[in-house]
């Protein structure tokens, strides 16, 4: 199994949530509220506030072959408005 | 005691909440507002605003008044970022340029709200159907900008981000606070209307309460602006002198067309701030979604860091005499 | 202008910022109010509901209504989960049929709250004591949606789930919202009996307020609520059908109770919104915790996404008709 | 009915919703008031009694009495701390024994609210400068527990871990919640110097709603509180002991100060609490940052499980009683 | 080191607390107000309002061994009102 | 890649952050308002209300020579208020 994980603006939630729905993702997970900085972009909190949004956390464990199939919709998803993701292992208990 | 008319507008207690608000973050101290509840006195601000105005239209009727004065409200948020998109055109790209245009086209509630303060503390009438050129002004220099980026920018801009017209209208008609604020002031109207006792049972929560509520909200202002204000020094002195001349200017152009419109004086200054106040919510929360190739530090740091504590501590009374000493002059 | 009940209740600004939540989210404008915000505003109404309550019983006095309401109200939480029972176990599993059961016989604080709007507004007179009715019917219908399951589940239930009695006890009678009302009720009461001079200062907050607090509460819930009417679709018509019916039925059954208790018209209408709302804030708390068989989008999205609805917009009015229809009819 | 001080005190609203709170813990209902919301209160109550106290401090002027009643607070923040330090050495580490000290010697501003709202309920008067002796007594006693610290602790501590001067003022000095009550001390005091119509516009937020919100800021502080009474069992029954006897103690020295300060029984009363309070916030907080060897459970759990109850419910009136029997005894 | 990541039902909370300390964990981080779907159930950010309560998501640095110790246990809490749990390699920086 | 997951009080977020861009990472993600226990503190909910401050769960995707140039820093951060780091394979998406 394999853990991917994906922070991105708030804004986006719907269009990476389409995403992982149409590749049939068993399940996942979402923290909204986060900040950070990346190579675009400072998301500070008061980035809410002001409508911004800050950014979601989103936590997927599924197998490799879901992230195969995903992996050009959630790159045109995140090369829009920036965002980061990464895959690890991970054993299910 | 003769004190000016900025001492005066400084010592009310919105503007010393901003202070010190501004002034816990230049001491460092660990004052702060947590997320979510700056978003309750934001979103409590506007229902209440648009609540009063909404009564305060009802009350007063439609005037002969009310029409020419929301035309030339909308009138003045097309122009004003056309304006602005030029000068900025001298130091920025297209993309930079339209999105911080529109936020200067665009209004600041709180800006408005705290003009009413003013007024209020002056006891200078003005009318309800003003809440109305709020709402109003909020939304066409998001269009504006929109339509800026379409035809100004580059042919190269990647397929996906062509823009639809459809998207542009929602994204700047349907914006929550545009959204909360007229349909509060469509709920004043229809309560004044058909159930005035409504009116009464909400008196204590939009009107009691409001002055407290601003005074907490421009507390959190206060951190959240002089939190920008170091970010500007990135942006070069070039916007900073726009944060600072675009105002004035807009407010200059207001005041001449408030005079032609024969605005009585209240009226007249919130008119007039209407045009001086940028957006730092509504435009930089589209421009972000729709022209992500624009500096959102560029377009937040100008209007929240420095325009908005400008208009707020100064810009306001400058803009009363000005309405006292051009609407009185000999006709045009 | 004459204008019909219903469209009076619709003009209510409480109902009016409901609509304005629900039309939000039809329109996809991006307003929200973040979390915990809307918990800050239940947290209030339920504490300030309970405490003028509990000083109007006090001032009031047990009279001889009193006990026979109260019994009444309990009695109702008891039989109608059963009869919801029997209608739902048509189509649905005892699972589902008892949680969605459970639902529509306890209450909602917010129907409750709209209800008394509508008579202040209409000016009719109800008493305290009805709080105390509201209080006491929130848990019994969970208790019977827990022994339905208990003796009609299907004996291989895992032995994990096997219920204790105190533990579902425990979670009907110590629910936050149970708690709160109940224990601001005994406030209420203590206040008044000893401490007058604290109702006054307590007025400002859990008085004048409320009116206003109300509205913001139920823009939310209009928010909340028209996100999950589309979750209805998956549920099925019959589901959708006794949506509707289910609280017609019980204010049906409500106000011949309330007409053999004598209860004066104020009175009467609360104890029929009592039978006729349905739970969906305590309830589905409980049956999630204890009945994890059982779906919660089916008793979500019906109480929340149609009849919540259903009975503040329309409901009320339409319970108030039948209230002064049936009650004044010669004895039975 | 005659009804003794004590049972006066716990049937007033804002006592009996911290019991409710308390309560809800010890019956394990899931009654909760989630974070932030309980900090929107305390920054409110903050803002509210700053506010109110510099209105009353410009409206009463600089009085004989102010001079020598600020500094006397001002010395047993100093004192009461080496005390505590001298006490608690007999069990704990320097560490340990300097933080919960510091916290006895600040004080508690919620103690402060409910001993003005006893004698507001008693109709005893009190003097606006009183606000001004708790913002001066939050910080002092911070600044004593970390020079404890540097000068008492072994020679071995880490490098890193010697602290500056003027990081320790700057912990003390600037911490959010002294900032914001002496901040808007100050904006009340201009308030009312300059802007009169101000003082009337905030009277609805500041004034009238601030007994409920003290109320349900108190239903929170019940539940927090009960949540730290069982870390109390691991601290031993000498920091117990320590918790009821230490404000005690100071209370008794506070009460001889105030009566050669000549106070009246109002002010008193409220001297006396500000030395018997003991810091929960302001003072874990610097200790945490800068004593970080000592056990923030010890100073948490005593401050705020047992002191805090303690002075909430029997104390006031204990120190009440011992305000009305020590004060007019004849000259010392 | 191992990695274990628990996402559940807030309303678990207490009781897989109670697992963790009973196997002596060194530690653990727990953030709430997360929402996400999963085989059974969609939990979305107004279920706090509801009461139902959102998902709570724990992470555990811990040796393996332990994690074998309570494996039992979080399946049987898990089970019964769902949620998931993954191990994954981690090392102390 | 490496993932590094820094576990502290909400106290040292500006320590840490510094220390982040001394080494100029690419990104960094902070997840605020966690709580939890560790082997010497136990953190929780009403710490944020008392002024203690609760968790920040920082999160960086960066390279392992990256990881090597801070530890020192990090590690010093983190010894004087507690807290934990561990570090993990990632691959980008
Ligand atoms: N290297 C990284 N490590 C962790 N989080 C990152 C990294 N880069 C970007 N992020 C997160 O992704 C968000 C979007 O970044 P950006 O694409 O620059 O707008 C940032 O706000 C961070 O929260
Ligand atoms: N495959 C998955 N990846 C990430 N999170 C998951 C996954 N499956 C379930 N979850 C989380 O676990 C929670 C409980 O799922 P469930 O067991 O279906 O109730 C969901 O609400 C999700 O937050
Ligand atoms: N083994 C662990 N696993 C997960 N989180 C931990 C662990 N140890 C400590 N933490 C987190 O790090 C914080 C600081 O711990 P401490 O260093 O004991 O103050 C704790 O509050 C936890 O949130
Ligand atoms: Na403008
Ligand atoms: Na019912
Ligand atoms: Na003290």
């Amino acid at each position: 199994m394999k853990r991917l994980d994906l922070i991105f603006s708030e804004r986006e939630l719907d269009a990476i949530i389409k995403t992982l729905e149409k590749a049939n993702v068993p399940g996942y997970t979402v923290m909204k509220h986060a900040t950070g900085r990346g190579p675009e972009r400072v998301v500070t909190e008061d980035m809410e506030f002001t409508g911004l949004g800050a950014n979601a956390h989103v936590i997927v464990f599924c197998e490799q072959e879901l992230i195969d199939k995903m992996r050009d919709n959630i790159r045109e998803d995140l090369s829009y408005y920036g965002g980061v993701a990464y895959i690890s292992e991970a054993t299910p208990l | 005691m003769e004190i000016s008319p900025i001492l005066q507008n400084v010592l009310a207690p919105p503007v010393l909440f901003f202070l010190i608000g501004a002034i816990s973050v230049l001491f460092k101290s660990d004052l702060e507002i947590p997320a979510p509840l700056p978003k309750l006195f934001s979103l409590y601000l506007l229902l209440a605003i648009g609540f009063k105005g909404g009564i305060e239209i009802q009350k007063s009727g439609f005037t002969d008044q009310v029409l020419p004065t929301l035309s030339a409200a909308i009138l003045m948020s097309l122009v004003i970022p056309l304006i602005g998109f030029l000068i900025l055109r001298f130091k920025f790209d297209v993309f930079n340029s339209a999105a911080i245009a529109a936020a200067y086209g665009s209004i600041s509630a709180v800006t408005f709200i705290s003009a009413e303060s003013f007024l209020e503390s002056q006891k200078i009438a003005f009318d309800g159907f003003m809440v109305g050129a709020l709402a109003l002004m909020e939304s066409p220099a998001i269009i504006v900008g929109l339509l800026l980026v379409k035809f100004a920018a580059p042919k190269n801009r990647p397929k996906s981000r062509k823009m639809h017209l459809s998207a542009i209208l929602h994204e700047s008609l349907l914006n929550g606070s545009v959204y909360l604020l007229l349909s509060s002031l469509i709920v004043g109207f229809l309560t004044a209307s058909s159930n005035p006792s409504g009116i009464e049972k909400m008196e204590p929560f939009t009107g009691q309460l409001f002055y407290g509520a601003e005074c907490f909200f421009l507390l959190d202002m206060g951190i959240v602006a002089a939190q920008r204000l170091p970010r500007l020094k990135n942006a070069g002195s070039f916007l900073i002198g726009f944060a600072i001349f675009m105002p004035l200017f807009n407010a200059f152009i207001g005041v001449f067309v408030a005079r032609f419109l024969s605005l009585g004086p209240g009226n007249a200054l919130l008119f007039v701030v209407l045009c001086a106040s940028a957006s730092y919510l509504a435009v930089p929360a589209a421009m972000r979604m729709t022209v992500p190739e624009a500096k959102s530090s560029y377009y937040i740091s100008t209007t929240l860091g420095l325009t908005f504590p400008f208009n707020i501590v100064l810009g306001i009374p400058i803009y009363m005499s000005l309405v006292n000493t051009i609407i009185p002059l000999s006709p045009l």
